[in-house]
């Protein structure tokens, strides 16, 4: 199940698992979003292509009038995924850092 | 003997992404069972989720439950995802997109078969009689 | 089914009908909100208890930080029940223009 | 005879808000062929979703389908649900909400029943050997 809300700074706070079955939820909260947010990844777990999908729609639509979303706090699977998507030139992108 | 018997599960599940949470439950209760690291869990959920929900998305011609078989073998994860009564359709010969491109140009179409690629060490792929099965081998030493 | 998007002015656009089939989907909608908007409800044809409930949430929610929700283009069936729900009293209500 | 044969349907819905849509299709194909006018239909939906809706979330015991009855007769409108083996639950007992409450002191609860009574006329109640059956009654003229 995927967790999406938004946190106590304004930034949408992802947690959970950002698969297939959760892409028509995410999509239907980031249709209401019309300007630049933080996402906070640090505990989502999981994402596959769908989630990319997702984010990637998003982006495209904000990035039309001047906004982006900003994704932080990445580590792990899914710093590895987004990596190889070559989401890095697409998104502004903070890891996670290093475990104390 | 027991043991290699005991290092092999099987499923199958019914052609709706609304299978994923399952599908991991399975997975999730099979990699426990065969002593797989945790290190492997996210990338082999993301194969099995890719060619999965690919093969309800894309399969020509099919209709019944797709078999979803892992073992733990000589060192290696196999896993693989039958089809029955479908057209053949090798992920071998899928070209690789360009993840290089600049948002403009990029589209969500693609990705899941570059990304899956990735995280494999090797991929098999067997078409009889209507019965497609990949393979994905990953070393696990 | 419901159809909840942001129009061209940042309002957000409810059209069809929101019943408590679709109330999930606007619940996840309304959830990314932070700030004040008009919810224009001119091709809303319908609402049932689930629906006021998610819109009444949101205004709680919002009206913590002192945002709140606008209801604008309202008519028809749509209107009486706001108004027999006492919503005029929650919410500032804008009536549609008269059709012409 | 024929005629008011003719003005009268009935359908079993399964206990979920899922439903709904086809709910909606039902009473539409009936509303036109009985030739109720269009004023009608939303207030018309609304009471029997807030209805149909409760008995899902609230009637004790219920696991059957929920029977919707609905008539055309003497100018009227009857709207009826039916759920079996519950226990006896009469709408008509139910207090009404203050709607005059600020935003503080205001909870979502409680309006369907409050704003459904003033969409019908009538409402009248029947339980018999855990039969429990609503009936709406809206004059057409
Ligand atoms: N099992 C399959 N059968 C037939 N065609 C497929 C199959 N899997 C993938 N394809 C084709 O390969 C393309 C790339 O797949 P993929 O990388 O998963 O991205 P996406 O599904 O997002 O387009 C698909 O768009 C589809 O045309
Ligand atoms: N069919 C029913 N069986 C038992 N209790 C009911 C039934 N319908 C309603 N109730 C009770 O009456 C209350 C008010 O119902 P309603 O006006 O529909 O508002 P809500 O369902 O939002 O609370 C419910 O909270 C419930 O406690």
């Amino acid at each position: 199940m995927l967790d999406i809300r938004v946190g106590e700074k304004g930034e949408i706070v992802l947690s959970g698992r950002f698969d297939a079955s959760q892409a028509v939820k995410a999509e239907t909260f980031m249709a209401a979003l019309t300007e630049s947010r933080n996402v906070d990844v640090s505990d989502l777990q999981y994402v596959s292509s769908a989630g990319l999908g997702v984010l990637l729609a998003t982006q495209k639509r904000l990035m039309a009038t001047g906004h982006a979303l900003k994704l932080v706090n990445v580590r792990g699977h899914v710093r590895e995924v987004l990596h190889y998507s070559g989401f890095d030139q697409i998104f502004e992108i903070e890891a996670a850092p290093p475990a104390s | 003997m027991a043991e290699s018997l005991e290092q092999a599960a099987q499923q199958s599940f019914p052609r709706t992404a609304a299978c994923l949470p399952e599908i991991f439950d399975f997975m999730d209760r099979f990699f426990a069972h065969a002593g797989v690291g945790d290190e492997h869990r996210m990338p082999m959920q993301f194969v099995v989720e890719e060619w999965f929900t690919n093969l309800v998305k894309y399969s020509r011609g099919g209709t019944r439950d797709i078999l979803l078989d892992l073992k733990r073998q000589d060192g290696r994860l196999v896993l693989s995802l039958t089809d029955f009564g479908v057209e053949r359709f090798d992920i071998r010969e899928v070209r690789d997109v360009d993840v290089n491109l600049d948002l403009k140009h990029r589209t969500p179409g693609g990705l899941g078969i570059h990304l899956l690629k990735r995280m494999v060490d090797d991929i098999g792929y067997e078409y009889v009689d209507g019965r497609s099965t990949t393979t994905f081998v990953k070393k696990l030493e």
